[in-house]
């Protein structure tokens, strides 16, 4: 086995948290693509602690990766643990998340989190009616994307003067924590009309929040494109949602690294962004695993 | 059975066996606490166990009643053998005990510390109301007037060790082990359990007591072991024996009686010590547990404080260590004003309590016996900023050698010593600490004859070397021969003062009492006043 | 000295003792859950509604439920780092009976139960996962703080891998398979009460009944206040601390059915962390972690003034990071006005005297 | 009655005493250790590396760090939950002085520090965490747990709102501030060995001494064993408490700094959680959580068993979940190896007799 371990070269996947679904799917599909290529896989996850991610940067050095494809712990504190794999000589690929650097890495491969927001802003106005009270989900305020996509938000829906942001709290992507807020929120503002969230899974938290408090009609909509709240907006709860490509993202990221591993280049400019699809009851038949065929 | 040589006489007429331990030795790591003994149990009589500090009478009475088992030997009971592989199944057998160590729950109130695991319960739920009611006649019985309700915590050592006894005796047994149950126990308290043993005794159960104090064994004795090193020394019925046998069979020496010491010429011209002037401190819930307490002491002075218990003689000795800063009053040592000091700072003054409780207050049980008698002097053994082993462990073995502390090696966790050399550990730190003014709370609880002729030359040795001395005691005896002068408290006051010369029991049994009317305190001695 | 400074306040106190009055005055935290309350009913209208209480009190319970369980561990002296991840695996456990049934592949076929059983099930899990910690504790003597965390790690991954890292989303069950109504559970009420607090109501009552009047009850101070004792004293310690370690793994258990109803999913993360605010309700409730003292009424003000900081600092939209700040602080002062008041009690005492 | 049983073994061993062989024989966790890293030198060509060990040694440093501080209060009987806050703290804190200075309004101008001014002030932060910490536990008497998850909250609000939950990116300083250098303290070397892996070392060495050889170290270990007669021995109870909780908010914020240096950047987040894992060392390593009864170089065992396992883990490149199962069961069986170990030197001790 080892011996085997020495002639096949090894693709290191560095995630956050296989607990949410869209990191699963996207480690998976790096998984499965780096294996189809011939490679040996090492799935390694930090859960958003950088400390913890540049340890995994040294033992993926340690074990002579060919190459790092990374879902990274913060734009500013993962820096330094990309530079010590490039001076190591190993090349790192990263997906969903950018960091704040370049040349650093070899590509950034990121969904484009600021359209998608806009996509989603856009399908909660029409389905608002551009009028109404409602209530924003914010994710970890720690974290990049959880700006960008609330950025995406407003931008788009302060343009609408009838539409009215009762409150916005933070529910840090998590669950439960968002069916308590929401469960709190909506007893404050007992008649808003809609619920934009930052990602799925506060998505799910405030619509059973919302369900349990007889408000199933209130129009919720999330981020990210979760396999649950396509069965949702299957079941014309959640009304929509905004699907990242992630599949697409770190499929792409593998390929590069195998050409540039065999190559010496990627092929394509380091920054690279995919924009992303809204998924709603018009095109979710065709969703399946964090991909909808139009 | 086997029959120890002088044990003929006591089998002529003597009621039948219940329990017996046969060739029963027990192995500690490092220690042979009990060498192929043998014991036995007579019922509805009371069997005396006396032995040294470390002879291994707790040990022994541990294996009877299921806490330990034997290296080797066995047990017979109703001459069938027996194993007690933990205390219930002892319990079940009928043996009750009264430990040495206290084995209280500070937190459950004494109802509930009497009756834990034997609830009065119906259909499941606790019978408080019922409990109380069984714990208040059981209290009644020891004379004590304690509220059930109290807890634990909040009682002091004596009460304590009455509750451990209503404890005892609120299960119906057969065979009830006391292991120095009078420890801490005043004279009354100690006859009121006396009459409660004697009506044990009627009723057919077999008693063995151990304790210290011989004139009390004699007492209520009915038959006699004893121990040493862990061996059987010798067995005889009590009237067959007086004191200086029980001494010489467990000392094997001869102890020379505690004297009180020539007095040392000008003495009581040198300048006070220590004065205690108009302290009082209030206790919680009303009432005084000092009050206008004055006193002064000379160097090289040994003065007894006699009092019943909660007399508020430990609460005198707390406050001079500065513990209850609401008392009022002023103390000075060596003339200078002592208030705002820290423990710490009165230590280094020379001031230094030994206290009542080594358990909750004396020891680290989690320590070595080395490092438990260098805790309050550690300043002195550091040379830059740190310890000198060497210096600090010659210190230590000095006084394990002075006192004659019986450890196997002062590494020793402190635990693993008997109940009276823990006692010998305290009082060694508090001489390491080189003391000017020496409190000791009950020095001699759980000492052996033995270890308390040495404690007293101590005392006498200290006293000759300008030290200091006073001492809180609940046993009359000592009050007649050591003190040069004995204080007498009685409900926080002073009830009275006498000189050497003066002490008699029913004086000093007076005053504590509170019947005698103080006299203006006479302290200090006139110079002209000769010692006898 | 502080050790018999605070005997008296938070000694087991028999209710026959004293009257109701004193009772709450000397249950702990209850100040600090006064003054909470003044405080944002002053700043939210809609804090001090009717509804808000009730779904304040509804959001409490999940913790006070985890936290009465935890009141018996750290009566006897321990501590059940655990219960975050019983949550979770309890919550997984239900999730994977409602959706795919349990497949016995001995037999080749797959037995859906019904919600009662369903649940009955996955509360035994709480208590299997209890006995674990005990058996740990007891027969091994590991320590409690270490046994409990090794069973973090170990409960957390099986909840993960029983559907390998992913959700059992939409728990309504369908009606051929007869194993429909568990949100229910977590949605219902009655008497305009939602069942959640019922359900808390059930579990403090019987627990404080239990630690006050039953014999057990007793021995878990006993054991707490000084455990060598005990085992003299013929107490089956061993037995006791087996018994608190399961009470505590079910009530974890049944808070992970209730999220799970709640939610209508079971996440595979729910109750991470959990612990700490079960063990911050225990202690601000009066209990000490040395064991021996402390009321599980005391643990349910714990709980309530945690779930009344939170509820109120969302009400007022305080942004994430004050918030940490303000729960920090008030967690703190909580307890020290608790000490103020009961100098304050002692200073009395005295000058009575 | 394993309270006794467990004296001779963990007792404060005085080197002096005996051999280096007992000495390390009874050092807990060991056993674990050499079995673990035996496993995974079989199952994983790449552990048993020279570089592979440096890393590992470098990634506990991290811990173990924490962990000696820990050490002392836990000694004590405390627990400090607000280490992991505190890490955080001082990242941000060594972060804002590099990035932004120390602006001083009165004076209208700010004030760029150099490096080693900045990491002591930034150690001067942590000894102020724990000063807090240890005056809301000797003045107001609140219980260790509750005062430092209060302070756990309020330290980690603290450090987002330093920078409004922003990372501070980039800390290489600059020339004409004379602030370079500080991504050396987490990734240069001396003779081949991180310098990491130094301080670890130099804390562990000292703390050793501390404990073992001044009065201050034997009056911790007596508070931790009887606080009250400690005190009638003359020891300043409070002063000793406050500066085991200044020593390990010191040791806390080394690790901030360690970490901050090796990221080359300061994230708020930083050391969420790092609580557990330095409890967990100190246990793993042979100290008693009611106080009294331990040694630091049980902890840094301790805190290597807790290293080897997630290196080792990783390098074998197990799945995340399966991890938690492993590293869960780990930390047990470590334990229970222990206490059988124990009883054997218990039996042989008595053959000995
Ligand atoms: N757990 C233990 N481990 C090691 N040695 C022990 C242990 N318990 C007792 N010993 C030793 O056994 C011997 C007998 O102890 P024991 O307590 O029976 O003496 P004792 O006769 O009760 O003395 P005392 O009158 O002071 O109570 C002592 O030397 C003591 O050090
Ligand atoms: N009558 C009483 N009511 C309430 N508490 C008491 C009473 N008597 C004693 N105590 C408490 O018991 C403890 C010790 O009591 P005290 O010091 O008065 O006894 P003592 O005279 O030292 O007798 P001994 O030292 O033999 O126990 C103190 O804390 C005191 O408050
Ligand atoms: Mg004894
Ligand atoms: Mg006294």
């Amino acid at each position: 086995q080892p011996a085997l371990a020495q002639q096949k070269k090894l693709i290191a996947i560095v995630v956050p948290s296989p607990e949410n679904p869209f990191f699963k799917a996207l480690a998976d599909a790096a998984e499965a693509k780096a294996k189809s290529l011939g490679y040996e896989t090492l799935v390694l996850v930090h859960n958003d602690d950088p400390v913890k991610q540049d340890q995994l940067f040294d033992t993926a050095i340690a074990r002579k990766a060919a190459a790092i494809i990374l879902d990274n712990a913060g734009a500013d504190a993962s820096i330094a643990a990309v530079t010590k794999a490039k001076t190591a000589g190993i090349p790192s690929f990263l997906v969903d998340r950018e960091i704040n650097a370049t040349g650093v890495a070899m590509a950034q491969l990121v969904s484009n989190n600021y359209q998608g927001a806009t996509l989603g802003a856009e399908e909660f106005v029409r389905l608002m009616g551009e009028e109404g009270d409602y209530v924003e989900l914010i994710g970890k305020e720690t974290d990049t994307n959880a700006g960008i996509r609330s950025k995406g938000y407003n931008d788009t829906l302060s343009q609408y003067p009838k539409l009215k942001k009762v409150a916005a709290q933070s529910a840090n992507w998590n669950q439960a924590e968002a069916f308590q807020k929401t469960q709190t929120i909506i007893q404050q503002f007992p008649n808003i009309k809609g619920l934009i969230s930052g990602n799925d899974t506060m998505a799910l938290g405030a619509y059973a929040a919302l369900k349990a408090a007889g408000k199933g009609n209130v129009i919720v909509v999330g981020f990210d494109g979760s396999p649950d709240v396509a069965e949702s907006i299957k079941a014309g709860e959640i009304r929509a949602t905004v699907l990242q490509p992630v599949v697409r993202l770190s499929e792409l990221a593998v390929e590069q690294a195998d050409q540039y591993l065999k190559t010496g280049k990627t092929g394509s400019e380091e920054k690279q962004t995919i924009d992303c699809v809204l998924v709603n009851p018009d095109n979710v038949k065709g969703y399946a695993a964090f991909s909808v065929k139009e | 059975m086997s029959i120890a040589p002088d044990a003929g006489p006591m089998l002529a007429d003597s009621p039948p066996v219940i329990l017996a331990a046969e060739k029963v030795t027990k192995r500690f790591p490092g220690t042979l606490a009990l060498d192929s003994v043998d014991f036995v149990v007579h019922a509805g009589a009371v069997n005396v166990l006396i032995g040294e500090n470390g002879a291994g009478k707790s040990t022994l009475m541990k294996i009877l009643a299921g806490v330990e088992r034997p290296t080797s030997g066995r047990l017979l009971l109703d001459g069938v053998p027996v194993e007690f592989r933990s205390t219930r199944e002892a319990a079940q057998a009928g043996v009750g005990i009264i430990f040495q160590e206290l084995n209280l729950y500070p937190n459950l109130n004494i109802s509930e510390n009497i009756f834990v695991s034997r609830e009065i319960t119906r259909g499941g739920v606790v019978q408080h109301a019922k409990q109380e009611k069984v714990t208040r006649e059981l209290l009644d019985q020891l004379e004590q007037p304690l509220i059930p309700g109290t807890l634990v915590r909040d009682l002091r050592m004596g009460q304590q060790q009455i509750v451990e006894i209503a404890k005892a005796l609120s299960q119906n047994v057969r065979i009830l082990i006391m292991d120095e149950p009078t420890s801490a126990l005043t004279a009354a308290e100690t006859r009121a359990l006396f009459r409660i043993i004697d009506d044990l005794k009627t009723r057919g159960v077999g008693i063995v007591y151990i304790s210290h104090k011989l004139e009390e064994l004699l007492t209520i004795g009915d038959y006699v072991t004893v121990l040493r090193d862990g061996k059987l020394a010798a067995r005889a019925p009590a009237r067959s024996v007086n004191v200086p046998w029980l001494i010489d069979k467990m000392v094997g020496r001869n102890v020379r009686p505690a004297r009180h010491r020539a007095e040392a010429p000008g003495r009581d011209a040198a300048a006070p010590v220590l004065e205690v002037n108009r302290l009082s401190l209030p206790r919680q819930g009303g009432g005084f547990a000092l009050q206008d307490v004055s006193l002064t002491v000379r160097p090289g002075e040994i003065l007894a404080i006699y009092g019943l218990m909660g007399a508020g003689r430990t609460e005198l000795f707390e406050c001079l260590m500065g513990l209850h800063p609401e008392a009022s009053g002023e103390v000075r040592l060596g003339g200078r004003l002592i208030q705002r000091e820290t423990i710490r700072e009165r230590i280094e003054l020379g001031l230094m309590l030994v206290p009542e409780d080594r358990q909750r207050l004396g020891l680290i049980q989690k320590l070595s016996v080395a490092h438990n008698i260098s805790l309050a002097s550690l300043q002195r053994f550091v040379t830059a900023f740190w310890l000198s082993d060497r210096r600090e462990m010659a210190g230590i073995e000095k006084l394990i050698r002075d006192l004659a502390i019986k450890t196997r090696s002062p590494l020793q966790p402190i635990t693993s010593l008997s109940g009276g050399n823990q006692q010998k550990v305290v009082l060694a730190k508090g001489l390491l600490t080189a003391p000017r003014v020496l409190l000791l709370d009950e020095p001699t609880r759980g000492i052996d004859v033995g270890a308390k002729g040495e404690i007293f030359e101590i005392m006498n040795r200290l006293a000759d070397q300008g030290l200091a001395v006073l001492f809180v005691s609940s046993e009359l005896p000592e009050m007649f021969i050591i003190p040069d002068r004995v204080i007498v408290l009685s409900k926080g006051k002073v009830a009275g003062e006498f000189l050497h010369h003066e002490i008699t029991e029913g004086a000093l049994v007076a005053a504590a009492s509170g019947r005698l009317q103080p006299k203006a305190p006479v302290a200090p001695p006139p110079p002209s006043q000769p010692f006898s | 000295m502080h050790i018999p400074a605070a005997a008296p306040v938070s000694a087991p106190v028999k209710p026959s003792g004293l009257s109701l009055g004193v009772l709450l005055f000397r249950l702990r935290a209850l100040i600090a859950l006064c003054v909470l309350t003044g405080i944002f009913s002053v700043l939210s209208p809609s804090f001090f509604t009717q509804q808000n209480l009730i779904i304040l009190v509804g959001q409490t319970a999940i913790n006070a439920i985890m936290a009465v369980g935890m009141t018996f561990v750290i009566l006897t002296g321990g501590i059940d780092l655990s219960v975050g991840s019983t949550v979770g695996l309890a919550a997984m456990a239900s999730g994977l009976l409602i959706n795919r049934g349990l497949p016995l592949p001995p037999l080749g076929v797959i037995v859906y139960f019904n919600v009662p059983v369903i649940i009955t099930l996955s509360l035994a899990l709480g208590l299997l996962v209890g006995a674990f910690n005990g058996l740990l504790i007891t027969r091994f003597n590991v320590a409690p703080f270490i046994a409990t965390l090794g069973t973090l790690y170990v409960a957390r991954g099986t909840a993960q891998l029983s559907n390998n890292g992913a959700t059992f989303p939409n728990l309504v069950g369908t009606r051929e398979l007869g194993n429909t109504g568990f949100p229910i559970l977590g949605a219902g009420s009655v008497l305009g009460i939602p069942i959640v607090i019922w359900i808390m109501v059930l579990f403090a009552a019987v627990a404080a009944f239990v630690a006050g009047k039953t014999p057990f009850g007793r021995q878990v101070y006993a054991v707490g206040g000084n455990e060598r004792a005990a085992e003299l004293s013929g107490i089956y310690v061993t037995r006791i601390k087996m018994t608190v370690y399961m009470i505590c793994g079910l009530c974890a258990a049944m808070t992970g059915l209730i999220t799970a109803s709640q939610l209508v999913a079971a996440h595979p993360g729910v109750g991470e962390s959990y612990e700490l605010n079960a063990i911050a309700a225990v202690v601000l409730g009066g209990t000490s972690l040395a064991g021996g003292r402390g009321t599980i009424w005391g643990t349910i003000i714990g709980a309530l003034v945690i779930g009344v900081l939170t509820n109120g600092l969302v009400l007022l939209g305080v942004q994430e990071f004050w918030k940490k700040v303000i729960t920090g602080l008030v967690i703190i002062l909580a307890v020290v006005l608790d000490q103020l008041q009961e100098r304050l009690q002692q200073r009395l005492a005295l000058r009575r005297a």
